[in-house]
């Protein structure tokens, strides 16, 4: 391809024409079947609704922006740090790994007050809670990653008098890399759901209280246009990811098939 | 066919003559087959709307609201006779003595316009100026009221305030009608005129049938909240809980207002009310633009599927 | 004198099945020593021992004191290359420098002028999967000689080499042999790489591994390729062929 | 260790333990703080009216295990049919892949009415939720795993005659398997929330159910008891996907280092 | 006659690296050929474009008939084992007869006589990861062999077999050969390998690889090793050495 835009649309277009189809079915049986705009609007209605009430739509998109960020931020750390620890100490694995599972079997209802009553309605509860739902992924991709080292590496290491965190610095961490992109994605997929659902505990302002409100005062539109935000953002989230992948392992394209 | 009912929450007191008429044999003894649906978090009106269900509980809002907005949604029967909500604070809090102090503070709401507007108009209308924060809490409001996260909240005062008395928690409450907003039928049972239409004799039957259940509770609290229970052994865990708020609906005339009447819609409480929400801006017509001339509210609500001696 | 490396009586068994039964070997100060053996005898599996595995039975000792008071005195390279995928070749040249403490920009500037030498110029900034099997072997051996340690262990590193490198390698570690005096060990099925490089060799017997022959090779230094033509070298290559096809020994095919 | 019971028991005492501790934790900071047992009931208490209300509490339990199990039984048969249509094509990987990235971020509470109004209040909606929630993690993993190939493989079975398929079955899937079953935790871990969420949409029964009742009568008592049971659930379902990985990858237990 | 594989003019570069350029080679029906090069030359390059890789330039032929026209007619082993983790040696060794549809049960039962021969016996059911890397390789040639193709690719098989091992098996290839008269591509190393099995020897160039000689081998059939000790035999050894030490051709080390 000769013009990089051009292979850039190109590469998108699959995409692109995959969600025009499934707009135009929906908006089709929206007018089709005549079901009310207050059971399932159209995208046509949702997007002029969203277009027109944008300057509120927008203000609350920031505030689950930051947490989303913020939060996804924590949690790879601290996806990162405990993995190390569990990595480091099988005790601690089998101590620590059934009481994570247990804790991703919260649900969110469930601590939402304790949230509340421990951290107020700031944006600090919603970054804790993003960071919540979405280090486990990356957490368990990060483990099953280690577990991927292969033993001949890690037998030369130890030769070369390599400790235990040389070996896991220079083999098991750079083994897991795949692995870890493997749940990045996931994770990234859940990071701004799980914003919106932090602000059901309790906020001010953000794209969960917009939806709750918009459900509220019987707004199917406004709420669909608030999660077509959603979705945006997620996106682009998920975008950065891959590219993320891409730089982080610049090998990685030699590993494709030569034929 | 059955016919299907949603309800508007999980199974509390407000539904206590639903489930006396299933439990008694009222529904059997009319004919009918009846068919509690279980709570949904979709809107009753969208229910009704698309056949789903044949009848509803709806608060009054969602309505007003879906009405308005083109739903093909009915009121029929008046599930309470006056307003059970309530601005709810700690007692402690000596600062706060009258509406006109709730200024500046912080309101645990649940996510509607309509909550804003009553609130502010409340505190207007006792000479302040209207202006409160809002954070947006739904189920935790009382958790974040009890620990001083917020100042005030919103409750239904025949359930909410009914369990802060049992576990002996200090609170005081406004009454909205006190503060000038127009007093209201909190809950209703809806149904839609498509419904109406095609079925008015398996409605007539439906609404006595039901009248009969709560008659019944206000006559014989102990066994209502006794039948209520039964019926809901999962929904409803603390028959002590159900019980006071069964007292608590019949010692207010909730159920039955102070002249006996039973489910009937007040025609003048209805269009006050919808005057409120109208002169407010609330109601939106089917494109969501503010309805431009004062609707016909009488096309709101009938009571004809009522009993004959329940007619107003 | 007692030797570098000494080796009694070491058993070893996998899921029950005997890779090493009691064997005794020794590697003497500045000693190349070669160990020739059938495929699945347990050549690899002694190196493993080396290197810090756990031997069912046995003593391994170092300059005298049992092995596992000693820290890291071999530079080892494993039989597949273990090169590691996200480093460079260069990268990985210079990895046991890196663990050993060298700073990562000193390390490659130490490693660098050898890539010539190893046939990999050019290639010091390919990812291992654009080098062809041989490089990767080449860039294996390259990253053990470079760590510089007392003792060398090899497990087959001219495996993968074409014939013409593997006799340059050969010279070259001959002469850098030559040079320091390494004590090595090395795992190979090349009896003609044997006899050039090393100055004893045991040959090992099927599993579970025992010293079945030791040979002198009493040639003189610095060897070349020709020198294998000498009637003496021709009498080593004889002998070893003789036991390792001396059908007494039961060895597969 | 002699005894396999005795040894069974030491690998499972860390985590034991572990909980305990939390739970003493949680005990004591209760009875010390002197938090209300209406914003924090005591493990305790929780225990000893979870067991008061065991019958209602079993008999909601039924009807969660089964939209999990089914809901998890669709969700893997999506998940891997999905992969390999988008492994066979990478048109419709790029179609594909954004469109279901954004139904992900699609919070429950846009399309409860939608499931309600199609699938009605009985078990369908709920497995299908439960399939959409954790499909993800595992489509994924799928398609990260295949990329994973060794190269030299496929080429190999290329020139066996191997046609795509025969690739795909004989070098693909089971060079997969690792990230699968990485995939595969992390869905566990999430089936059981979600089929409590699902039931959120409408149920007659549930855990669900349970806790949104105990919720709204003021019993968080109640609503951790059955937080309780869903974390029993999620634990065995872990565990089975742990058996599953041990009985489905028999060699793995080789690739452990040597040393 | 029409040569069963004829190769000619090809070229392929690799991310602007010239890896072939030009190579002409050919292999008559019944023949075997070795291809002996430089490490990184191209060799495997080579095998890649004739088992389904696109050359840049150039046509390859199979029985006079470009070969995108064929359907599989070799049975090629590659250089590093691609053993499958996840079969068991026997699964891995009928891989390529399950591949061709034989079934499962047929297929083991016709691998299964072959293990003893190939020092294999009592590994049936171990997982690769079980086995030494001798005889990972031993398994990998195993699975090529049993495909019983037309033409066989070999790149390196014996590259990690041990010395004995190796003799036994280039015995045993040279004498399947003989029975089935397999037209044969093998990439070596070993000098004397090429010269034991070979009808003709194509030695190649470094990267780009081109064909700088090309040998023939008049050994009377069958050979053993003993053969390659007649004069005959040590001529072709030196020369071949001696082109590959040619510094003109710019070799490394
Ligand atoms: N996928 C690839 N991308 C980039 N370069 C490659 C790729 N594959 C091979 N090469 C390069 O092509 C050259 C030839 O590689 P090839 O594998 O054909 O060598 P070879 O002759 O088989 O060597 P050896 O005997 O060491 O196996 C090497 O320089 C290698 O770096
Ligand atoms: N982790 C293991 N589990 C089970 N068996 C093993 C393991 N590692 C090695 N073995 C077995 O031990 C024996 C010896 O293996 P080893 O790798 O030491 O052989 P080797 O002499 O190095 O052979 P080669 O020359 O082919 O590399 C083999 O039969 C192998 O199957
Ligand atoms: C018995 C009963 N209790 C609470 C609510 C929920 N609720 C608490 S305050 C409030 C008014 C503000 O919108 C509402 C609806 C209900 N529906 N029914
Ligand atoms: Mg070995
Ligand atoms: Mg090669």
């Amino acid at each position: 391809m000769v013009n990089p835009m051009l292979e850039r649309l190109w590469r998108i277009a699959p995409a692109l024409s995959a969600i025009t189809i499934l707009l135009l079915l929906w908006e089709s049986y929206v007018a089709l079947s005549g079901i009310a705009p207050t059971t399932l609007p159209a995208p046509s209605r949702i997007w002029a609704q969203g277009v027109l009430n944008w300057p509120s739509l927008a203000q609350n998109t920031w505030p689950t922006v930051q947490a989303t960020v913020l939060g996804f931020m924590l949690s790879l750390c601290v996806a990162f740090v405990l993995s190390v620890v569990i990595d480091f100490s099988p005790a601690l694995r089998r101590a620590l790994l059934p009481v994570l599972v247990i804790s991703q079997t919260l649900p969110l209802i469930a601590i939402a007050p304790l949230v509340i009553l421990w951290f107020g309605f700031g944006l600090a509860p919603k970054i804790l809670l993003v960071a919540f739902v979405t280090f486990f992924p990356m957490l368990v991709a990060w483990l099953k990653g280690y577990e991927a080292t292969e033993p001949d590496l890690e037998w030369l290491l130890g030769t070369m008098g390599a400790g235990r965190a040389a070996i896991f610095r220079q083999a098991r961490l750079p083994s897991a890399l795949p692995y870890f992109f493997a749940g990045l994605r996931i994770s990234t997929t859940y990071a701004v759901v799980a914003a919106i659902f932090a602000e059901y505990a309790g906020a001010a302002r953000g794209l969960g209280i917009y939806i709750l409100s918009a459900k509220n005062n019987f707004r199917p539109d406004l709420v669909l246009a608030a999660v077509g935000v959603s979705a945006v953002l997620t996106l682009c989230l998920f975008g950065l990811a891959i590219l993320a992948e891409r730089i982080a392992m610049p090998w990685a394209r030699f590993r494709e098939p030569r034929r | 066919e059955p016919v299907r009912i949603a309800l508007d929450w999980t199974p509390n007191t407000n539904h206590v003559g639903l489930y006396v008429a299933q439990e008694l044999g009222y529904f059997d003894e009319a004919g009918l087959e009846v068919e509690i649906l279980p709570y949904t978090d979709a809107a009753v009106g969208t229910l009704i709307a698309n056949r789903v269900a044949d009848f509803g509980v709806v608060d009054a809002l969602q309505l007003y609201s879906q009405h308005s907005a083109g739903v093909d949604i009915i009121a029929v029967y008046a599930v309470v006779q006056t307003e059970t909500g309530r601005i709810v604070l700690n007692a402690d809090r000596q600062d706060i003595a009258r509406p006109a102090d709730l200024d500046g503070l912080v309101y645990a709401g649940f996510g509607s316009a309509w909550e804003d507007r009553l609130i502010s108009t409340l505190i207007r209308n006792d000479g302040g100026d209207g202006t409160f924060e809002t954070v947006t809490l739904g189920t935790s409001a009382y958790e974040a009221l009890a620990n001083g996260s917020v100042d005030f909240t919103m409750e239904v005062v025949t359930w909410e305030g009914v369990k802060a008395e049992l576990e002996g928690t200090e609170q005081r409450r406004f009454r909205y009608a006190d503060y000038g907003v127009p007093d209201q039928h909190t809950n209703f049972i809806a149904s839609s005129t498509a419904f109406l239409e095609a079925e008015p004799e398996t409605a007539r039957a439906f609404l006595e049938a039901l009248r009969r259940g709560y008659a019944f509770a206000v006559e014989n609290e102990e066994e209502a909240a006794r039948l209520l229970v039964a019926a809901n052994p999962t929904a409803l865990p603390d028959d002590s809980l159900a019980r006071a708020s069964l007292a608590a609906l019949n010692e207010g005339h909730y159920l039955a207002s102070e002249t006996g009447a039973i489910g009937t819609i007040d025609p003048e409480k209805f269009a006050a009310m919808g005057e409120f929400l109208f002169t407010s801006g609330m109601l939106l017509d089917v494109n969501a633009e503010p309805l431009a001339e004062r609707p016909d509210f009488s096309a709101y609500f009938t009571n004809a599927y009522l009993p004959e001696d329940a007619q107003p | 004198m007692t030797p570098r490396l000494s080796v009694s009586d070491l058993a070893k068994a996998y899921d029950g099945l005997q890779v090493l039964d009691g064997l005794d070997l020794e590697v003497g100060k500045g000693e190349f020593v070669s160990l020739l053996g059938p495929s699945g005898a347990g050549k690899s599996t002694l190196f493993r021992l080396l290197t810090g595995g756990r031997p069912d039975r046995g003593t391994i000792r170092l300059d005298g004191a049992p092995i596992a008071e000693q820290t890291a005195p071999f530079a080892f390279m494993p039989q597949r290359d273990a090169l590691m995928d996200w480093r460079t070749i260069i990268g990985n040249a210079s990895l046991g420098l890196e663990i050993a403490g060298v700073p990562r920009h000193e390390a490659r500037a130490r490693v660098a002028p050898l890539f010539a030498e190893f046939g990999l110029s050019g290639f010091q900034h390919h990812y291992p999967a654009q080098l062809s099997g041989g490089m990767r072997q080449r860039a294996a051996l390259l990253r053990t000689i470079v760590m510089d340690r007392p003792m060398l262990l090899l497990d087959e590193p001219f495996g993968a080499l074409d014939a013409l490198t593997r006799a340059g390698m050969q010279r070259w570690l001959a002469a850098m042999w030559q040079r320091h005096r390494w004590t090595a060990l090395l795992i190979t099925h090349d009896v003609r790489e044997a006899i050039l490089l090393s100055d004893r060799i045991y040959l090992l017997s099927p599993r579970p591994a025992r010293v079945v022959a030791e040979i002198h090779v009493p040639l003189p230094r610095p060897r070349s390729q020709a020198d294998l033509a000498t009637p003496e070298a021709l009498r080593i290559e004889a002998r070893l062929l003789d036991t390792l096809l001396d059908p007494s020994q039961g060895q597969i095919p």
